[in-house]
């Protein structure tokens, strides 16, 4: 049992939290979201130079020997800076699918310019009328010759604006809602048939609308074997959500220590605001909310290699426990600012959305709780 | 004790209705569902309203008010949220009124009020300033006489629509040497017109502009723009803030939003059922549903209190701690309910094909901002905290 | 629109407040609860003098004119003073089935009995597995010549150690969960057949197991239409409802102002808790509970009379307000007063119980949510 | 970072687990859900431990405790609450025991600890006053001294289980003159059977004697009884309340009752379904787990820093609230889970049969009371609001 970090993950939280601090500054970010592209090329070159994009590969992947542990350090400090760039479809997603299943070509073909920096990823999951079912896929994937043919539409693709390269999941059998039949495709964003809309989401990322009309995917495109994408695709996204969770946590540390900096220097009635006992009780609340959510990253981050339904479960508790803080915290965050934290001004109402937006990102917390309940009775 | 309306109070609440299906014009109809309201939206109806002779449903006759009792005040409140008509900006119409009526000069009273009554002057309030929000008592504005003039210098802000305002009501410090921060304040009326105002748009998270800061810098108006006695203003400002609490729990638009919340619900597919059946998800609607029953009581009460004559007082604290929960309960359950297309943000981004919005249902657009804005209701009006602080001092006697 | 109490109304309930002053103190409530029998009949003889026990029904029934507003106001008065006796089960319960469907014969046999205080009811509907179901019988009537012979076994029969008399549901068809074949008969305490295990409730009331052995019951006691029982228990149940809803509210009343009352006297720390922002906010929060189960109380009294479908959904909103309500005025008395709440000499805790057994009478708050929701829904 | 046990911790595990299957007596085994403990029982489980050499997990090697790692005592608390073992009363153990080695001198060691240790002696604590709970300082007990003796004069209240003990440990007003509260207070070792020590039994509302009231009149002590310097007792006092802390979430406890809660709801039935499958209770059931999941990370968080010599500090305010909440919240899960069968209430009421209570399910009987009972986990220990000021103040700087 073991809760420290060594080193050199310290080392490498150090530089992020630099980087951060210098180059992602909160009137620099909201300015780079609210132009074109909405992201920022050359401060991903950055990251790749850094060796942040290599960070959780094995040294044979060509990464520099890192773990799921290094993806939440990562995301813990993007979390802090409201941090835009697409890490997690890239690094944890896209990687995670090469990582878990990707063929030695797929490897060969992918993780160096991830690593480097060259191609950007996204997740094209969701759809119009899945919700957050990761198996409720109605996009199909024929199979067709030596490869497979797309047809369908994706909804709210993050990262999709500026990505190279889609991870796709499509249906080669069975029905809309089945676990069966589903199927994990890379898709070059340029092929032939994709096509985007492109738009801001309210936590000042960007997203897409992906169509897949007729697109031909080769064999070889196909991550991991026909029909049995399913776990492949839960194990990722659970992935995923440590990943949200130490983003989250990161969000809330700021948002918590911004709200106390404020309560200790607003006056009321003629003393700061953080002297009234309501106010500190309600802070003492927001901290606690804060502890427990880095707990529960840790917990999560360390399950990711437990058997199926521990694995599952940790995830669940982990998004449930992270959502409910994020909305404690966020919405606390706002009312102890009064006026000042429903502007668009500070930094508070950007965090309070994000974390918002996480509640609901890979399944909210009801849908989790569900999925909880449902192995914890099994 | 009895529910029942009385065969009058049913006949008048046709009667709105059938007014409202007939006047209210189609293309503010489509206007309550989208981001922004124009100012020519409000004057519109406002208009309407007034060619009606229900132009000021809460006021006395003598002003030109309809004389309504509180059940039909009630009944044309629950029938505008019926046909989700527009509000009607409270800063004219609720608030500067009554305190006109009340402390106002003869002569302030036939200028002033016949111009809120027709929609002749929107106005806005001035009372918040940057360093005092719940604490309005400390505010720094100040207004010094010169001549025949009120010099003002100083900023308010979170003033709501003033951008639209033709006229800001504002209280200053007139008389910096008084010994309690609640002394030496007057409420001065201001054309905001008037050289030397300037007011700066405050956008907030959800990028909207519904607020904004005001600025006041040598800014003269006669000194017959006072309202009632030099350095009276505080009492004013108070009997405001009492005054016309009714409508102030929101429940007739909130039973319509649960309506509305019900029916995305209905569409909303969960496992590819409509979410209205997760039970998760509807004991959630439920528990809204029967707060807002509560509150809906408990208006009543405080309606029949008032008509005996016993006023509403403190216990007005309540209907806004609820009401506005459950306004900001709505906005959550909403988002929660449109799934993933929650995140798509339109506002300031131009749109193809006019009010369509492209991406997703028609009802999720605007959850995301929604919910955002409505945090602001804990915090106006005096805060949420505020208001338990009046509990426990004036209800409770701590 | 009329939320005004008449003149005799006020007078009903003055009496009944100084009655219950002078003859149910705590001590004197605490003591008789705790001793046999477990209620006073000279007490409820008073009631039945002062006209109390023929408040709610009309002057051809026997009664004195009065509707479910009179039942409030008793219950309400009862609830401040935690009253033991049992006017829920005998007045509004046994009464209301005798008024909603006693035959002549039945309301000349038992109206002028309950009115004058001679004859105690109880109402044996709960069974061991049948949680907050009405409509879960097993126990059944069979047809028998020109009656009825019942079997089973009823759960925790309130009142039953002195009741005269029982109306008891069981089922003449239908399987267990069936809404039909429920019937429900009025049976004498001292049939042959009936036998009880009584014992005391944690609330200070007393119950009983009922165990029914072969016991005959002449068709005459049948109260309604054979099989068709359960849409009448479902509105006797609602009345009751509504007046363990004013119990409730009498009781939160009490408790309320006891706590307000220790929290301006009880120093901590130099000064009274009552100066603490933190419990000034809570309490406020108690009373919005007590102002928010005044305002549900007088809804579901006054939606009495409604069709079955709004009736049942101001019932069970009513209930789920009342029972969140009693439990956080109930937890927060007891924190508020610190160990003192804790113990069995102060009231509070007696009020503690109470509200909590409440929230459970009749179905709990989760139960009755369910039931609104698939109303609500439907 | 690193989940798991090292093998040498994993054997540790399976040597307490057979120890516990082997070691821990039937008669033992029933009681720990039945209503009251008796002292006899507490000195039986005591004697095992200690012929077994773990009489003192926490204490160190050299006054007789095992000098386990802080890992070896997580394991060993775990392994307690899996085998549902009787807890070990803290009074002795875990409060003065870690005082004494700390501040008192070698033949106050060495009488007191081994007697702790062996279970000859069982202690209670005397801090709460009537006038004095959350706020101890203002306590008003006074001891003077009177030739070779303290005299001591006052009540204690909340003496938990002193109807059990042989002493009691008693803060006393020595210096009435000093300029705080916090001063002039010392730390006494009573014999509880000394003459004027009188304990009355304080019933709580479920029906329970765990609590007492303690007067003290004209109660004669040896001076050698004070711990440590006179009039210094708030430090000793203060060390106390932050001193080991660890178990005080109960996690291990909360984990088995969870268990337990899963259990019942697997039998009892909600329109003839187990309840568990209530979506609601269900999901309650789910959060009450997750809760739990985060409070156990947070506290073995709080042990890795332990380990590392940082302390546990004020945090350990989080694993008290966090801790209690959940406790109780099993409490009301429970008694909500049993449905009609929470009502019958026995405690004083002569059974037939024995152990077997006559009406309902065994694991009913208890339940009402039980949730009655752990109302008062958030009010000692320093209530719940306490630990948020002091989270406020001593984590946050407020």
């Amino acid at each position: 049992m073991d809760f420290n970090f060594t080193p050199e993950q310290d080392t490498l939280r150090d530089q992020i939290a630099r980087l951060v601090r210098d180059q992602n500054d909160f009137d620099t970010r909201r300015k780079v979201s609210r132009s074109e592209p909405g992201w920022r090329p050359a401060l991903w070159s950055q990251f790749a130079e850094l060796g942040l994009l290599g960070a959780p590969f094995s040294e044979e992947d060509g990464g520099f020997g890192g773990s799921v542990v290094e993806s939440m350090i990562v995301m813990e400090e993007f979390g802090k800076g409201l941090v835009i760039e697409p890490y997690l479809q890239t690094v944890v997603i896209a990687g995670g699918f090469l990582r878990h299943a990707g063929s030695a070509a797929q490897k060969e073909d992918h993780l160096a310019s991830i690593i480097g920096g060259e191609r950007v990823f996204a997740f094209a999951y969701s759809e119009p009328k899945s919700r957050f079912d990761l198996n409720d896929v109605s996009t199909t994937a024929r199979r067709e010759g030596d490869g497979y043919v797309l047809n369908g539409h994706k909804a709210v693709v993050l990262a999709a604006p500026f990505a190279s390269h889609l991870i796709v999941t499509a249906r080669t059998s069975g029905a809309q809602r089945d676990k069966g039949g589903v199927s994990v495709f890379i898709v070059p964003k340029a092929a032939k048939g994709v096509s985007t809309r492109d738009y801001p989401t309210v936590d000042g990322l960007r997203a897409s609308e992906v169509y897949f009309e007729n697109v031909h995917v080769p064999a070889s495109d196909l991550i991991g074997a026909a029909d049995h994408g399913f776990p492949l695709v839960e194990a990722v996204v659970d992935e995923a959500i440590a990943a949200l969770c130490a983003e989250a946590h990161g969000a809330m540390k700021v948002l918590n220590q911004t709200t106390l900096d404020y309560s200790k220097t607003r006056k009321q009635f003629g003393q700061p605001i953080g002297n009234f006992q309501v106010l500190q009780h309600r802070l003492a609340d927001m901290f606690m909310a804060y502890e427990q959510s880095v707990s529960m990253t840790y917990m999560v981050t360390l399950k990711l290699g437990e058997p199926e339904t521990a694995r599952k479960m940790a995830a669940s508790a982990a998004k449930v426990q992270i959502g409910k803080a994020g909305r404690l915290v966020s919405q606390e965050a706002v009312q102890i600012h009064g006026g000042m934290g429903m502007t668009d001004e500070l930094n508070v109402g950007h965090f309070f959305k994000r974390l918002t937006m996480i509640e609901s990102q890979f399944g909210n917390t009801d849908w989790h709780l569900r999925r909880f309940t449902e192995l914890s009775n099994s | 004790m009895d529910l029942h309306y009385s065969a009058e109070d049913l006949a008048f609440r046709d009667e709105v209705r059938s007014f409202l299906e007939t006047s209210y014009p189609d293309h503010l109809r489509s206007r309550a569902s989208r981001d922004e309201v124009t100012k020519q939206d409000f004057l519109d109806w406002q208009k309407i309203l007034y060619n009606r002779g229900w132009g000021a449903p809460a006021w006395p006759k003598e002003y030109g008010g309809t004389g309504w009792s509180s059940t039909q005040k009630y009944i044309f409140q629950e029938e505008c949220a019926r046909a989700e008509t527009l509000g009607v900006p409270p800063f004219g119409m609720s608030m500067l009124a009554p305190v006109l009526m009340a402390f106002a000069n003869e002569k302030q009273k036939s200028y002033y009020l016949p111009r809120i009554l027709d929609g002749t002057d929107f106005w806005c309030q001035g009372y918040s300033e940057p360093g005092a929000g719940s604490d309005l008592a400390s505010l720094k504005t100040r207004a010094e006489k010169d001549g025949d003039s009120w010099v003002i210098n100083g900023q308010k802000t979170w003033t709501t629509l003033a951008h639209f305002a033709d006229w800001i009501f504002v209280l200053c410090r007139t008389d910096p040497t008084a010994r309690k921060p609640q002394e030496g304040i007057s409420f001065i009326l201001v054309n905001i017109k008037t050289p030397g105002v300037e007011v700066r748009p405050i956008i907030t998270m959800d990028g909207g502009h519904e607020v904004n800061e005001t600025w006041f810098t040598d800014v003269r108006v006669p000194l017959e723009n006072i309202v009632g006695e030099e350095n009276q203003g505080w009492t004013y400002a108070k009997y405001l803030l009492v005054h016309e609490r009714s409508g102030i729990a929101g429940v007739a638009r909130s039973k319509k939003a649960v309506e509305r919340l019900k029916h995305i619900a209905s569409i909303e597919l969960d496992r590819g059922e409509p979410i209205i059946r997760n039970a998760d998800f509807a004991r959630k609607v439920a528990e809204l549903e029967i707060d807002l029953t509560a509150l809906e009581f408990t208006e009543l009460r405080t309606l029949a209190r008032e008509a005996q004559g016993k006023g509403a007082g403190p216990e007005s604290s309540v209907l806004k701690i609820k009401g506005t929960e459950i306004q900001q309960r709505l906005t959550e359950l909403t988002l929660e309910a449109v799934g993933v297309y929650g995140a798509p943000y339109f506002r300031g981004f131009p749109m193809e094909g006019g009010n369509q919005f492209p991406i997703g249902p028609d009802y999720a657009h605007h959850s995301a901002p929604a919910y955002a804005n409505m945090r602001k209701t804990s915090i106006y009006g005096g805060s949420n905290e505020i208001q338990r602080n009046i509990i426990a001092k004036m209800v409770l006697g701590l």
